[in-house]
């Protein structure tokens, strides 16, 4: 019992760090950016090709992992997502499926079809015994890195200049350019920092959700779920909106096998209709 | 005198805040009607009570003598309450002549009518061209409406209120932001508004008002202040305290 | 002098409901690829498929504003409806067309509940999440729908009794040629009625719209249940063409693709949905035929480049051309009189 | 004016078209190969589309007199995209096989189409056992599940297993699986608990709750070959391994392809199937040395040895038929037998399904690699649900 609810917890905390930075661009910028999953598995992939063909151990491919899909993203905001910042959502769907498309066949192109696997060390192996629950290595690990980041993260939005100049951003572009804050900088340090956790979140799922060029399209669907349901204007709504899901998931497959796949579902619907806004927004 | 719009004791909370307190009002048959008001006294939640886009805490609204209290607002509509919007509401991508033939074959049950071309019927195409004339839009029938004038789209945001063929209309700033130049075209328009209509007009323009109202209400803090004719209000003391006072630094 | 104004009224009005040059054209062309492209038939089958496909998603979306990344339930269900109806003897085609469009018309009678509040991202996660629950019901009910393996033993019968369906695909591109044509025309009809009129104001704005009375919630359940029969007339066409369903009907990919599409196509004129269908198909024909494995490459490139292009720019493009063909005749008059100062 | 010259220049270049492809059919045997390339289960479209090539490179391009043309069509894993390539291929390259189809629905969809038009359908991947009875043109060089999978539940029962919860994916061949283990394994006595997870499932740790909350002698599995790697790291992360569960089921879930991959976690784990890439055979291993030589990234698995050995029924069928198609063909095919890198195969006369030696198999490390070491032979089975249909 308090297994599936660890499970649901660590499961959770994974879909919130590769979420997150698409609740980011969504609320910051209004940009609906599909190929949030393209930077996902950009980090994944930083970290196989590193571990399978260069041997470099584990952890110490986590910070390229980050840092890749972060360059890569601040890129690719400053040649390409900037000029669509003022399209419409069509428009910005339409652009990222493609960009999608694209990462989809050059991966496959560069390492291949088939699943790439990591080898995890030995010390992150196994699973433990804690006060009677069964408690996976990976799982715990994954739970404290990620824990750790959502502190951050709720620290750099709360208590630095960067995070409350980006709180001015989101809340008014107009009235934050009016006072001085360089709103197209911080656009762009957020998208790159958005991407780049995504990327962490890629590498850090690699060994549990799986990783192969298909990765962007099969986990879409997941990201958006936890953005639409949690809102976009907090860091919190989001990390809740995963955690229910991951633990429902989890919890679901475990007691109702049977109608699993559709609980994560209907609780969206469910949620979406009486609250559009999401989850946790205030209600306007 | 018959009474065209009346509320009795109109109540609307938001939370703690008491928007509209106990409003008790009349409007006259064939009434120009002013509501005036300092920021923020209620005059914009007083206008969505009316038109249904809000529900009222308690209270209850009568339009020509039947209830109206628990309508949605397009059955407001089609019993003839209509209103204009103080920030132009319009339909960007449609011209005006879509926009009021809108108005008029919704109001002749025409817009279940699925099957016959816009535009076929001879009363509609007839009091389309009544309609665009007397509100100045037959040289811009066939614009695009976001590229029209700002004084055009005021028209415009009237004429299709006034294409509901109301027997109440409210008119929410109808001149609020139109440059200097089109605005004798756009009051000359309200002026000629035909009688048989009651107009309630929310205004913070002062010379509009007196020139158009015969009667005044002034709304404070969500409650009604005073009411009287035009001159009783606007010799007022109490009201030059509270209102105009106010609207100096306007 | 007001007869003069009256007559530009009506001419201006009932304009848009003229065929023009170009839309006579694309028909008749669509009709000679039956004696001119032989060997084309089976893609032009599907091209007529999602055509009709994407129409319907037009409808929603271009007429109404109403955002949908799970259209592919309405025609997985109807696909499922004319299938199942098929395999259990009921073989005429007409008639799984019509148990497809009422199955699909309730479905999202039932669902337009769901779409009439919240944000353009809200809609698009409810209809996507009323698509994939659709598609766990079809893998659950494998007794129905033959879950995972697909549903087989579908047997056409002719249609109408006289044309068999050949394995050239003729018969099917006819038939799906000549049911997206007269849906077609039904739809073009609607859009121009003051039905239609009313949807593009609900779309513009509705607030204002239900300050002119218009019952907007009602007329947007009526449109969603209408488009939903359209995409399961068509899942129900693909269903019968190829004489088998499996779960990808609902799959949410099938969604995704009829979104693309109608936008490269262009939202709200109806023939981006089929001009989209052309384009997509063909160039993913003609891009998977070169190379198998990353076809998906190029067409993504293409999309990205169709955006940085401006996109709205080029479809408005085609839009006015289209319109500008629609009869645009009908000048202002020259004696057209001023507005008098007064008239009371 | 102009829509009139387009037109008649469209019209001219089919007709040129048309005549131009009557004239190279007599010429050229041309073979359609519809595989998933693109989505999800592109690996199994990319190992048979490797070894398809590598065996026409060795066998050269010419039978019977008769030049022949490989067509290769991504069917994305869409069943209607696999039956409308397959129809245009008939209908307008004329093709004389269509093969490939790397999933159940896949292999179905065109079937009618096979028995209409008479074309051979070899199937090299998709597993499900009805399959071959869908259409007589279908022939099969992959194998059915139920084949790979009663060997499994004899083994268990004679190596004491009494208890065995099974696991697996949720569609055709899955259920299959399912079946054909929990009939055997009963019938000699054993006992099962079965579960089922969706196919499209990230996240197997509640299901791998639930079988350790079971607590059984072994874990049977068959989830399609991809997800197999997370399956089994899942396995070993919750300490079933080390409480005593044995891994056990047909070959899909330590796919050659990616076994090396899956490290040390795999080590163990017992399997039943046709092909394993350490088969000790002169064949295998140059079939082996040679595709990794043309593809340095891949390993053979199954999937290719499906592809290996359906060109070369039809390259033998076609050498029996002189060149000839149809019905000839698929009757040339009946009963053919030869070495192919997996063992002695035969297609069997009656079903059209392959008869091979099933294999029990162990993951053992070999050379620094990883590969599943074959132990046990089970000669020359067949599908037996067709079997026990015919009985």
């Amino acid at each position: 019992m308090l297994t599936i609810l660890f499970d649901g917890i660590a499961y959770g905390m994974l879909l919130f760090v590769l979420a997150c930075g698409l609740a980011v661009t969504l609320g910051l910028m209004n940009f609906v950016n599909l190929a949030h999953g393209a930077f996902a598995m950009a980090g994944g992939y930083v970290t196989a090709v590193l571990m399978n063909r260069s041997g470099v151990p584990f952890l110490a491919t986590l910070p390229l992992a980050f840092i890749i899909p972060a360059i890569l993203g601040l890129v690719l905001e400053r040649t390409l997502y900037k000029r669509l910042y003022t399209r419409s959502h069509l428009d910005q769907v339409l652009f990222s499926i493609g960009l999608v498309f694209m990462a989809v066949a050059a991966v496959d192109y560069s390492f291949g079809s088939q699943q790439q696997l990591i080898q995890l060390p030995v010390w992150l192996q196994g699973r433990i015994d804690v006060m009677g629950v069964q408690v996976g290595l990976y799982r715990s690990f994954i739970i404290v890195i990620c824990g750790a980041l959502v502190v951050a993260l709720q620290l750099i939005l709360t208590k630095t200049r960067f995070g409350s100049r980006l709180r001015a951003a989101v809340d008014d572009p107009r009235v934050a350019r009016g006072l001085g804050i360089n709103v197209s900088l911080i656009f762009a340090a957020t998208f790159a920092f958005g991407s780049g956790l995504a990327g962490l979140g890629g590498a850090l799922g690699a060994e549990i959700l799986g990783l192969d060029p298909t990765f962007p399209l099969k986990f879409m669907i997941y990201f958006l779920i936890v953005v639409t349901v949690g809102g976009t204007t907090s860091i919190t709504g989001p990390f809740l909106a995963s955690l229910i899901l991951g633990i429902a998931d989890v919890a679901g497959k475990y007691y109702v096998p049977s109608v699993g796949a559709f609980v994560i579902y209907t609780l969206m619907i469910v949620v979406l209709v009486l609250r559009p806004q999401g989850l946790f927004e205030r209600a306007r | 005198m018959t009474i065209a719009l009346e509320t009795k004791g109109l109540v609307k909370r938001f939370g703690g805040l008491v928007a509209t307190d106990n409003v008790s009002f009349k409007l006259e048959q064939g009434a120009r009607h002013a509501l005036i008001g300092p920021n923020g006294a209620g005059k914009t939640t007083f206008i969505n009570l009316l038109t249904g886009v809000i529900k009222p805490t308690s209270g209850q609204i009568f339009l020509e003598g039947q209830e109206i209290t628990g309508l949605r607002p397009e059955l407001r509509v089609q019993r003839g309450l209509a209103r204009t919007f103080q920030i132009n509401q319009l339909f960007p991508a449609m011209t005006p002549l879509e926009t009021i033939g809108l108005a008029v074959s919704e109001r002749l049950g025409g817009g279940r009518d699925w099957w016959r071309v816009t535009g076929s019927k001879r009363e509609i195409i007839h009091e389309i061209v009544e309609i665009a004339q007397r509100f100045r839009l037959t040289d811009v029938l066939d614009e695009r409406t976001s590229n029209l004038a700002y004084g055009k789209q005021r028209l415009l945001e009237i004429a299709v209120a006034f294409a509901c063929k109301p027997r109440v209309l409210l008119l929410d700033e109808p001149a609020a932001g139109v440059p200097e130049a089109e605005r004798h075209e756009l009051l000359a328009t309200v002026a000629a508004l035909p009688r048989d209509v009651s107009v309630l007009l929310i205004e913070h323009d002062m010379d509009l008002v007196f020139s158009f109202a015969d009667r005044i209400s002034v709304l404070v803090n969500g409650a009604l202040f005073t009411e009287g004719t035009v001159e009783q209000v606007s010799t007022d003391p109490r009201v030059r305290a509270v209102y105009l006072g106010e609207s100096v630094d306007e | 002098m007001s007869t003069n104004i009256a007559d530009y009224v009506r001419t201006t009005l009932v304009r848009r409901g003229r065929w023009g040059i170009s839309e006579i054209a694309f028909w008749l062309i669509a009709a000679a690829t039956l004696y001119f492209l032989p060997e084309r038939h089976l893609i032009l089958n599907e091209i007529a498929i999602i055509g009709l496909f994407a129409l319907s998603l037009d409808l929603i979306l271009g007429y109404a504003g109403i955002v949908s990344l799970g259209h592919a339930a309405f025609f997985g269900l109807g696909a499922y409806a004319a299938g199942i109806l098929a395999r259990d003897g009921i073989a005429d085609p007409l008639l799984g067309l019509g148990a497809a469009a009422i199955a699909a018309a309730i479905l999202g009678f039932v669902t337009s509940f769901l779409v009439l509040r919240g944000s353009d991202l809200t809609k698009l996660m409810v209809t996507l999440g009323v698509a994939l629950v659709l598609g766990e019901i079809a893998n659950q009910a494998s007794w129905l729908t033959g879950g995972a393996d697909g549903l087989q033993g579908i047997a056409m019968g002719p249609i109408l009794g006289l044309f068999e369906f050949d394995i050239f695909g003729t018969t099917a591109y006819a038939y799906s040629l000549t049911v997206t044509f007269l849906l077609f025309i039904i739809a073009r009809r609607i859009v121009v009625s003051p039905y239609g009129l009313s949807l593009r104001s609900i779309r513009d704005n509705p607030l204002k719209a239900r300050a002119v009375g218009i019952p907007v919630n009602r007329r947007l359940v009526a449109i969603y249940t209408l488009a939903a029969a359209y995409a399961g007339v068509a899942g129900a066409l693909l269903a019968q063409t190829t004489q088998f369903v499996s779960l990808d009907v609902l799959a949410f990919h099938r969604s995704a693709d009829v979104m693309l599409v109608l936008v490269i196509g262009g939202v709200g004129y109806l023939y981006g949905g089929l001009i989209g269908a052309i384009v997509f198909k063909v160039l993913q024909d003609v891009i998977s035929a070169w190379t198998p494995q990353y076809w998906q490459f190029w067409i993504g490139l293409i999309l990205v480049i169709i955006v940085l292009a401006g996109r709205e720019h080029l479809t408005e493009r085609v839009r006015t051309f289209w319109k500008g063909m629609a009869g645009r005749s009908a000048k202002i008059p020259e004696t057209l009189p001023k507005p008098s100062a007064r008239e009371v | 004016m102009r829509r009139r010259t387009f037109l008649s220049a469209v019209g001219a270049a089919a007709v040129t078209l048309a005549l131009g492809g009557a004239a190279l059919a007599q010429e050229t045997v041309k073979i359609g190969l519809i595989l998933p390339m693109t989505g999800p289960f592109a690996s199994t479209g990319r190992q048979i589309e490797a070894a398809a090539k590598l065996y026409m490179q060795q066998k050269g391009d010419t039978v019977a007199g008769k030049t022949i043309q490989l067509i290769v069509k991504d069917d994305t894993g869409v069943a209607d995209v696999t039956k409308r390539l397959a129809q245009e291929l008939i209908v307008n390259d004329k093709i004389a096989v269509m093969a490939g189809f790397g999933l159940t629905p896949l292999a179905l969809a065109p079937a009618p189409l096979a028995t209409q038009a008479k074309v051979p359908q070899v199937v090299m991947a998709a597993a499900t056992a009805t399959i071959t009875e869908a259409s007589p043109f279908i022939v099969r060089t992959s194998f059915t599940l139920p084949q790979a999978t009663v060997p499994m539940a004899d083994w268990a029962s004679q190596n004491g297993i009494k208890k065995v919860v099974t696991l697996v994916s949720d569609y055709g061949p899955g259920i299959d699986a399912e079946k054909a283990f929990t009939g055997a394994f009963t019938g000699k006595g054993g006992q099962v608990e079965n579960l089922r997870v969706p196919l499209a499932n990230p996240d197997f740790s509640p299901f791998l709750q639930k079988v350790a909350d079971a607590k059984p002698d072994a874990l049977f599995v068959f989830v399609p070959s991809g997800i197999g790697a997370q399956f089994m790291k899942q396995f070993v992360e919750r300490g079933l391994d080390k409480s005593g569960v044995k891994l056990i089921g047909p070959g899909d879930v330590t796919d050659d392809d990616i076994l090396n991959g899956m490290g040390d976690v795999a080590l163990g784990a017992i399997t039943t199937q046709h092909y394993s890439a350490a088969h000790d055979s002169p064949e295998n291993k140059a079939f082996v040395e040679a595709f990794k030589k043309a593809n340095p990234n891949m390993r053979p698995n199954f999937m290719a040895v499906g592809g290996y050995d359906g060109m070369h029924l039809i390259y033998e069928g076609l050498k029996k038929t002189n060149g000839q198609g149809g019905q000839a063909l698929i009757d040339a095919m009946k009963g053919l037998s030869w070495t192919s890198p997996r063992g002695p195969v035969s297609i069997d006369p009656q079903t059209r399904d392959i008869v091979q030696n099933i294999y029990v198999r162990k993951v053992e490390r070999k050379d620094g690699e990883l590969y599943n070491v074959e132990f046990a032979t089970i000669p020359n089975v067949k599908d037996p649900v067709k079997a026990a249909k015919a009985n």
